[in-house]
């Protein structure tokens, strides 16, 4: 067992690599950095010495052997453009997408379950129709316009929302919806085709048989199982939304890692990038690890043995 | 017996063949048809662009610029407005389907044809060739889209065929995911074993056996990941990094309105609404596909 | 707000470091002014020169120059200013081991020498005329102990200085909290009044105005022209806007840089670019404020900048003319490539295809542009200089006719010119080479210089508030109304 | 015996399809007396699970259930509403599906469901509930009984999950166990098991039982009463020894000479066939729905079909030929 | 039925065994499975060899060998004395056709019927179009299928012409050898007797080698001239039709017997004395595998496995026929 549990660490940390190996030669294959750091004054002399501090006239895999040692004990080098540890800003910067992102999900799992299981209840009923009209729409919208529209309305026409900024748990209501909506719909269906299936399972029938009464076969017998594949959708789409999260931190100007990271990307600051890059990776890497893991506690059938 | 054969009961023996069935079920889908029909006048006005757009999409008039359009006060001449450079906004949004359009498409396509192919293989050999193919999908998964997007278009540049390339090099792994279950799925049907007991060379097996029963789920993600495209690509002109300007892509649009949203909202609405309404259709369509394709019922 | 005394204002870029000799943005310049003092201050509205630290200064020779320093500042952490700050910050920046990253504003010093408790001397490397104008504006002074202990990075995440105001809070990049500092000696700055300064990095122009709106900010600037012009509309806000010496320009490939065969080492093709622009139009409708139309290949007011120059006036049926003249009478695709301000790069494409010069138009990252420019150059590309803010021609055309690798020129004789007026002490002779240089550039079109920039200040009825033209928020002249 | 427990007259059951009315159960009548066995036999699709389902009230709300009478044990089961239903299910009427191998909840122990219906249905506590599943488990054959209850589904064989399901069934003691093909995913030599220990609490306890299978074997065995049914009626009805020793109705007949009976077939000779196959049920249907496989079909067939009697006991069925044979006379349709 | 020649087998199996990895649960380490356990069998020419067991106990498996879809883990299959592995795999196509037990997974549903038939004929370029849609409609003909068929799609057949067309496909390129993995199990009594009816006549007129697999014995014994049973991956008794049936000898044949449910009402549901469950095959009982069942069981049956002891028409494993074991015959009544 601990075995195992070791093997799949050592292919979620190969993935890990991977991604690494990846985005460092994307990244820094197309040409050196050293025009970025020294930014628009720089003379050309200011950018030749750079590159000789930075070790960019190196070749890429010592480069990167280099940033890859490092980054095992812990090290991600330094921002070309904070001159900080990128470690600590990352650190830093972590904490509002993390904010942001268990609050996304939460948001799209507390409405996306109950109305998935109230359109699995009644197929094609009303709600069915409206929960199934929800998440078509809702998939279609661009996050970046719901964004902007919420702002339009909530915080410029209503002045119910303060429109941007961290400073109180009100300031994350509209970014959380805006990243939230965006996994809603998956959940929803995932939910909704789960209730379906399992409601027309022959379990449910034997629950039934039993003289069970409607709400325990729902929610005892079926939404027990159903919710086992959501458990590991939630974990991958909180993978994705933490990177996914750069947009609506621009539009909302939270300053998480994902704004971090688009600001980085506009200011060519490599390392950040990279760094970024992996912690985002190595996040989805672990929610789907534990994913794994709570399914296999939440289905017997998943567990050894 | 001639009479038993007009027998009522003996009527359907033989029900309709498969493709009857489906014409049947994609007629009986609203939701489908609703998508086909809006993406096909879409399709249209993209390929028709040309005729339909009342202006040049390029030409400038710089003191004729945030002309509002004529249902807020503005004049037929630019029924839709004027954008920042005074362009008018109808002719545009008209091109833009254009851009959207080829895309979505095209970015479906090389996905497509990355990922059919790697889940096709995983699904089918299985092994060792699962293996890496799954150790592939979970490093794709694993890379944030977003991220990884913006900075390969940032550094590369970002004309309309980096955007393409980089979102279709990206946006493979749904088709490896659905493929290889798909493939797995079939592959496991006693039709292949009895294909492959007959003597069917792998290449046929797959050609004839695996592909025509699993290139409805296909279908279904290509639809998907088209919709996926268009809008990661409006994201990353959003942000700045999608396609170059002056080409009128929706996502560029809606970032060039967006400047001016609190003034003039109707220029951030109207390429906001109308990607939302390429997108819900492509959705929509997606949708009714797998309603409609989904796997025969027995007998 | 007004209520409590804070004044909320945004920035819209990320700054890097607070340390100003750590950072090269317009947000470093501002708070480089409110936390730090220099030891001379330019009196932004009669560019006079006023003790600020150093209560008197004079050269002792060509490359010396001697400071009394004014006795009884301290630091905001309570650390007394003497001439042992003013050595160490002098030496520390100097060194160019110790990576400043603004060079130009510090390399012209050698060294700092203590002569007593209050006297220092500064040794220039060379003659520097423009030592009194840096002095007064980028070098500012450190508390020598905090700084040697704390260095680059910690003063960036807990700056002290000597100045108006005192940081209480800096989340790196994000957020900066400013506090009147009581005890803020007698200063040409003014006395600041307004408590707090609490000021919010909000990349989106969009959400700085909703904040505006619902009065979560007070401030904000750079505000782009359209929303400013809407905002001056309404009753709540003041809209001031204040010219920057920042011009935008085309560079054209007439070294042929990007291949001999390029249309653009043709003097007629240059010409045809420059007549094909209306930079009226743009000025009128895309900069507006007190933007103006440019044609020499610097800021007006910088010394040396000669106005009598060819302009070429807008006239498209004239640049077809001349694109035929040059064997394009069918015009010709072109690469064309802008960093910053696409609005404005796009509108310039599209008066270029309008007379039948095709752009192939590249929207790229300043530093790709900048590799791109380096390595092969680019046939056409728009480009804007801010010039540093330095009120002399050498900080704009000096930087770019004298072959470097962003020259698409190269001409010898422009070079040398520029090269006299640059090394000479005699104001006339600089004047005159300066007038030479920017015909030639202006008859054979190396540039096409557009626009000079502006910068809007929007603020509520609350503040009261007039900036400068040096594009420099000053907190400490802010005034509740 | 004679206390009947159950009777059905006139049960339909009709499903909206796409196009039209599945008309899946046509009026069919029996009764169950307690104690005794019947055994309702049919080809697949014949609507027997629906007849079992229509008994329970677990007929989802789409499908059109009505009959002329259903009472059980003097509840009249057509006016009952869903409290009703939902008291009697589990505690005096409980049901064995097909599919042991689906039919357990995968997330719950087994403790957990065999204690639910007592828990649910009688005033007693959890360890009584436990101690009584336990029991119960014991007399299924289950070894090593109270180790189990904390088992989970997936961690049993397919006859031990049907012997946990009987158990199931029998936890309130019900009066009337309704088993739906229990033993058809089974190995043969599991389903004599299963049979058996069905066969023998039944009669232990008292209990009636209507048992649903396609197997004639298993009906010859276990049946006290044999309702044959084909395309939703009942074709013949009567006692095991009456159907199988003098089937009268040509299906039936027909069913018996597919089936290879070691000892009386002969090795490798051919087997009688039933041509055709089981006509659709959409739709208006008359007359007798197996004249379309039918060697004895004449026109008539095509009109209401009479219910006859042989002569003895309760034995009947539903054919124009008075003995299930075409006369001589009559000319093939 | 004696027209069997044993001299010369068709299809051989040298010491076969088949060895799947499995996983366990999330976590768990991949188990060895075995499910062909060292099986050796020959099949004559015109042969029907009967093979019975359990669900799991590797039917299936060893007919995907002999096909050719799965590689022995270990031994050597042979048919006419060649090796499969060293076989051309399309030259194997032509001498051994299957029928699969699933007549609804078996037909590809997106082609139609005539594209199903002959794509044996395509696959090894036999004929031209035309002939190739001749040689489909007398296939069919043979099977007893309309030509009308020929454009119709699986799905809108029922299962026993599919069933139909899974051996029209599999007879089109006139194979040597038919493996039935249990072709009838999936359709009803009436449709079963058609189609094994069909395959009786089909193996007479091509004169046909048949493996056909079942778990009901009564099919067993009224189509093989030899039957095998297995458990638990190994073949514990292979013997004629007649004498297996008639003389069993294996006590896990005589439990299989005994649990034959015949269609004679008033019989009851035989005991058939096995113990417990089928066994997990991941794990499998040490020396004997049926020993925990067995009610007949000694103690060396717990240790050692037994090996196969040749009987005048086979052989059977079991320590009961060792020599030094009690009385070698039981006879059942
Ligand atoms: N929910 C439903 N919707 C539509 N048709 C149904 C539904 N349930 C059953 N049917 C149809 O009703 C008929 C009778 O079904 P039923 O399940 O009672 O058959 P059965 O005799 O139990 O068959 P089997 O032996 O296969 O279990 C079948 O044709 C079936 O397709
Ligand atoms: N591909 C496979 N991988 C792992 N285990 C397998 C595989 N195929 C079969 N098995 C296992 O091998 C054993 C024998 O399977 P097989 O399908 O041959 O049984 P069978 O006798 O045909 O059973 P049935 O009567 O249910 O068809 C079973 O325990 C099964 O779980
Ligand atoms: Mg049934
Ligand atoms: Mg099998
Ligand atoms: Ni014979």
């Amino acid at each position: 067992m601990l075995q195992f549990i070791l093997k799949r660490l050592g292919l979620a940390l190969l993935v890990a690599l991977t991604v690494s190996i990846i985005s460092f030669s994307l990244l820094f294959l197309s040409g050196d950095p050293a025009s970025a750091i020294g930014g628009e004054t720089a003379t050309d002399q200011d950018i030749e010495a750079i590159r000789v501090l930075y070790g960019f006239d190196r070749p890429l895999v010592v480069q990167y052997w280099d940033w890859l040692s490092s980054a095992l004990t812990g090290d991600l080098g330094e921002s070309y453009y904070f001159k900080l540890p990128v470690a600590s800003l990352i650190a830093d910067r972590l904490q509002i997408t993390m904010i942001l992102g268990v609050c996304g999900i939460s948001f799209a799992l507390l409405t996306a379950v109950p109305l998935g299981v109230a359109a699995a209840i009644r197929p094609n009923s009303f709600i069915d129709r409206l929960a199934l009209f929800l998440s078509v729409a809702g998939q279609a919208m661009p996050s970046f316009w719901f964004g902007l529209i919420l702002i339009v309305v909530f915080a410029i026409q209503l002045g119910w929302l303060p429109p941007s900024g961290a400073s109180s748990p009100v300031h994350f209501i509209m970014p959380t919806i805006v990243l939230g909506y965006y996994a809603m719909p998956a959940i929803m269906r995932l939910t909704r085709a789960g209730m379906l299936d399992v409601l027309s399972s022959d379990y449910i029938r034997t629950a039934r048989a039993k003289g069970a009464s409607e709400g325990r076969v729902l929610f005892k017998h079926a939404l027990r199982n159903a919710i086992i594949p959501v458990v590991s959708l939630a974990a991958v789409q909180m993978g994705f939304m933490l990177g996914g999260s750069i947009v609506v931190e621009s539009i909302f100007a939270l300053h998480g890692a994902g704004y971090l990271a688009w600001e980085s990307i506009a200011r060519n600051d490599l390392p950040t990038v990279q760094a970024l890059i992996l912690v985002f990776s190595l996040f989805y890497i672990i929610f789907t690890f534990l994913s794994d893991v709570l399914n296999a506690w939440l289905d017997p059938r998943m567990r050894a043995g | 017996m001639a009479d038993m054969a007009t027998d009522p009961l003996l009527a359907d023996i033989t029900g309709p063949t498969p493709g009857q069935m489906l014409r049947k079920r994609i007629f009986g889908h609203q939701g489908l048809l609703i998508g086909a029909v809006v993406l096909g006048v879409l399709v249209l006005v993209a390929i028709f662009a040309p005729w339909l757009a009342p202006h040049d999409p390029y030409a400038q008039s710089l003191m004729a610029r945030m002309q509002p359009p004529v249902f807020l006060g503005g004049s037929w001449e630019h029924p839709l407005g004027t954008d920042h450079l005074g362009r008018d906004y109808l002719s545009r949004l008209i091109y833009g389907a254009r851009v959207s359009l080829l895309i979505g498409t095209v970015a479906a396509l090389i996905s497509g044809v990355i990922g059919t192919a790697m889940g096709v293989a995983a699904g089918y050999f299985g092994g060792r060739v699962d293996a890496v193919v799954t150790f592939l999908i979970n490093v794709r998964l694993a890379m944030p889209v977003v991220l990884v997007a913006l900075a390969v278009v940032a550094i590369m540049g970002g004309s309309l065929q980096v955007v393409i390339v980089v979102l279709g090099l990206l946006l493979w792994d749904r088709f490896a995911v659905v493929m290889r279950s798909s493939t797995l799925q079939v592959r496991g049907r006693e039709y292949v074993a009895a294909a492959r007991a007959v003597g069917c060379s792998t290449p046929r097996i797959l050609m004839s056996e695996i592909m025509p029963n699993i290139v409805n789920n296909l279908i279904v993600v290509v639809t998907l990941e088209m919709a996926h495209a268009i809008l990661l690509e409006a994201a990353l002109s959003f942000l700045g990094l999608g396609v170059q300007p002056p080409t009128p892509s929706w996502g560029l649009m809606v970032s060039e309105g967006k400047n001016m949203m609190l003034f003039e909202p109707w220029m951030v609405m109207i390429p906001g609404v109308v990607l939302f309404v390429l997108v819900l259709a492509i959705n929509l369509m997606g949708d009714g596909l797998r309603d409609v394709t989904a796997p025969e019922n027995r007998s | 707000g007004k209520a409590d005394d804070t004044l909320n204002a945004a920035f819209t870029k990320e700054l890097e470091n607070v340390d100003s000799y750590f950072n090269s943005s317009r947000e470093g310049v501002v708070l480089q002014r409110a936390i730090w003092d220099g030891l001379i201050y330019r009196d932004p509205a009669t560019n006079e020169y006023k003790g600020n630290l150093a209560t008197s200064w004079e050269w002792i020779d060509d490359t010396t120059l001697e400071f009394k320093l004014r006795e009884g500042v301290t630091f905001h952490n309570g650390e007394p200013f003497n001439a042992d700050d003013v050595v160490y910050t002098v030496n520390f920046v100097a060194d160019e081991a110790n990576g400043v990253k603004t060079q130009r504003n510090v390399n012209w010093m050698k060294s700092a020498e203590k002569i007593d408790e209050y006297t220092v001397r500064i040794l220039l490397k060379e003659p520097f005329p423009a030592a009194i104008e840096f002095l007064s504006g980028p070098v500012s002074m450190y508390p020598n102990e905090y700084y040697a202990e704390a260095g680059p990075s910690g003063m960036g995440l807990k700056p002290v200085g000597t100045g108006p105001y005192k940081v209480i809070d800096v989340v790196p990049g994000a957020h900066f909290v400013l506090e009147k500092n009581e005890t803020y000696h007698d200063s040409p700055k003014g006395q600041p009044e307004i408590g707090k300064v609490d000021i919010r990095t909000i990349p989106d122009v969009n959400t700085q105005i909703a904040e505006l709106f619902s009065g979560s900010l007070d401030l904000i600037w750079q505000t782009p022209a359209d929303q400013a012009e809407k905002l001056a509309t309404m009753d709540q806000f003041t809209v001031a806007n204040e010219s920057t010496m920042r011009i935008g320009y085309l560079t054209l490939d007439a070294a042929g840089r990007t291949g001999e065969d390029n249309p653009f080492t043709k003097l007629k093709v240059r010409q045809a670019v420059a007549h094909a622009i209306d930079r009226e139009a743009l000025v009128n409708a895309l900069l507006k404020g007190k933007s103006q139309v440019i044609s020499t290949a610097c800021y007006p007011s910088q010394f040396g900048c000669d106005q009598n120059v060819t302009s070429y006036e807008y006239d498209p049926e004239k640049a077809r003319a001349l694109l035929a003249e040059a064997g394009y009478p069918d015009g010709f695709s072109t690469d064309y490539y802008a960093y910053r301000d696409r609005d404005y790069a796009e509108a310039i494409s599209s008066f270029l295809n309008a007379v039948g010069i095709e752009t192939n138009f590249n929207m790229l990252q300043y530093s790709a542009l900048r590799e791109l420019r380096m390595k092969e150059g680019s046939p056409v590309s728009f480009q804007t200089w801010g010039s540093y803010s330095i009120n002399d021609t050498s900080a704009i055309t000096s930087q770019f006719f004298k072959f470097g690798s962003l020259d698409d020129s190269r001409d010898q004789e422009v070079k040398d010119w520029l090269d006299i007026a640059d090394s000479s002490t005699d104001p006339e002779v600089r004047k005159e080479h300066y007038s030479k240089a920017l015909k030639k550039i202006a008859d054979q079109v190396y540039w096409v210089p557009m626009f000079s920039y502006n910068t809007n200040y929007v603020f509520t009825k609350d503040v009261d508030y007039t900036p400068t033209p040096d594009e420099v928020l000053r907190f400490t002249t802010m005034r509740w109304n | 015996m004679g206390d009947t427990l159950l009777t059905v007259r006139g049960l339909t059951i009709n499903i909206p399809v796409g196009g039209g009315t599945l008309h899946a159960v046509r009026g069919i009548d029996f009764d169950v007396d307690r104690g005794e066995t019947l055994c309702i036999v049919g080809e697949s699709g014949s609507g027997k699970s629906l007849t079992s389902l229509a008994l329970m009230g677990l007929l989802g709300g789409r499908i059109d259930r009505r009959a002329t009478e259903m009472q059980f044990d003097g509840i009249d089961l057509t006016r009952a509403n869903a409290r009703t239903m939902r008291a009697l299910r589990g505690d005096r009427m409980s049901m064995i599906f097909q599919e042991p191998m689906t039919s357990l909840n995968p997330a719950y122990t087994i403790g957990d469901q065999l204690t639910e219906a007592l828990l649910l249905h009688r005033d007693v506590g959890r360890e009584a509930a436990r101690a009584r599943a336990v029991e119960l488990l014991e007399k299924v054959g289950i070894t090593a009984a109270a180790s189990r209850l904390g088992q989970y589904p997936h961690q049993l064989s397919g006859g031990l999950r049907q012997r946990v399901m009987i158990a199931m069934a029998l936890m309130c003691e019900p009066e009337l166990i309704i088993a739906d093909e229990p033993t058809t995913a089974l190995d043969v030599t599991i389903q004599a098991q299963i049979l058996r220990l069905l066969v023998d609490l039944g009669r232990e306890m008292n209990m009636a039982m209507i048992l649903i299978t396609h197997d004639l074997g298993v009906v010859a065995r276990v049946a006290d009463k044999v309702a044959v049914m084909y395309a939703g009626e009942l074709v013949e009805t009567g006692s095991a020894s009456e159907v199988f020793n003098a089937p009268m109705h040509p299906y039936t007949r027909g069913l018996l000479r597919c089936i290879p009976q070691p000892g009386k077939t002969e090795r490798g000779a051919r087997l009688g066939t039933i041509p055709g196959i089981v006509p659709s049920l959409v739709g208006g249907v008359t007359g007798c729905p197996f004249r379309t496989r039918c060697d004895q079909v004449v026109d008539a067939c095509r009109q209401a079909i009479p219910r006859r009697n042989p002569g003895s006991g309760n034995h009947e069925f539903r054919c124009v030929h008075e003995t299930g044979h075409r006369m001589a006379e009559e000319s093939p349709a | 039925m004696s027209d069997v020649n044993k001299d010369a087998p068709v299809l051989e199996l040298r010491g076969v065994t088949k060895t799947y990895s499995v996983k366990q649960g999330l976590f768990g380490a991949p188990k060895p499975l075995t499910a062909v356990n060292d099986v050796t069998l020959t099949l004559g020419r015109g042969e029907v060899l009967g093979l019975v067991g359990e669900s799991g106990c590797g039917k299936s498996t060893l007919a995907k060998i002999l096909l050719g879809l799965e590689a022995p883990t270990q031994g050597e299959v042979l048919v006419d004395g060649e090796r499969i592995d060293a076989t051309d795999r399309r030259r194997l196509a032509r001498r051994i056709q299957p029928i699969f037990q699933d007549p609804y997974s078996s037909l590809n549903p997106r082609k139609s019927i005539e594209d199903i038939v002959s794509l044996p004929l395509l696959v090894h370029n036999v004929g031209d179009a035309a002939s190739r849609t001749k040689a489909v409609r007398e296939i069919l003909d043979i099977v007893g299928l309309p030509a009308r068929v020929m454009q119709t799609y699986p799905s809108q057949m029922s299962g026993g012409q599919r069933q139909r067309v899974a051996i029209a496909r599999a007879l089109i390129m006139k194979p040597e050898i038919v493996i039935c993995d249990e072709p009838t199990s999936a359709l009803d009594v009436s449709v079963q007797s058609q189609i094994l009816n069909l395959l009786g006549d089909l193996r007479s007129e091509f004169g046909l080698t048949y493996l056909f697999i079942s778990h009901d014995l009564a099919v067993i014994e009224h189509l093989a001239t030899r039957v095998a049973v297995m458990y638990l991956g190994r073949i514990v008794e292979e013997a004629d039709v007649a004498g297996l049936f008639d003389q069993s000898r294996h006590p896990y044949t005589q439990a299989l017997l005994k649990s034959v449910l015949t269609p004679d009402p008033g019989m009851g549901v035989p005991d058939t004395e096995l113990g417990m469950e089928y066994p997990n095959p991941i794990a499998p009982p040490p020396g004997c595998h049926f020993h925990p069942r067995c009610p007949a069981a000694m103690d060396r049956c717990k240790i050692i496995a037994p090996l196969p002891i040749p009987t005048p028409d086979g052989h059977v494993e079991c320590h009961l026929f060792d020599g030094d074991g009690p009385e070698p015959v039981r006879s059942i009544s």
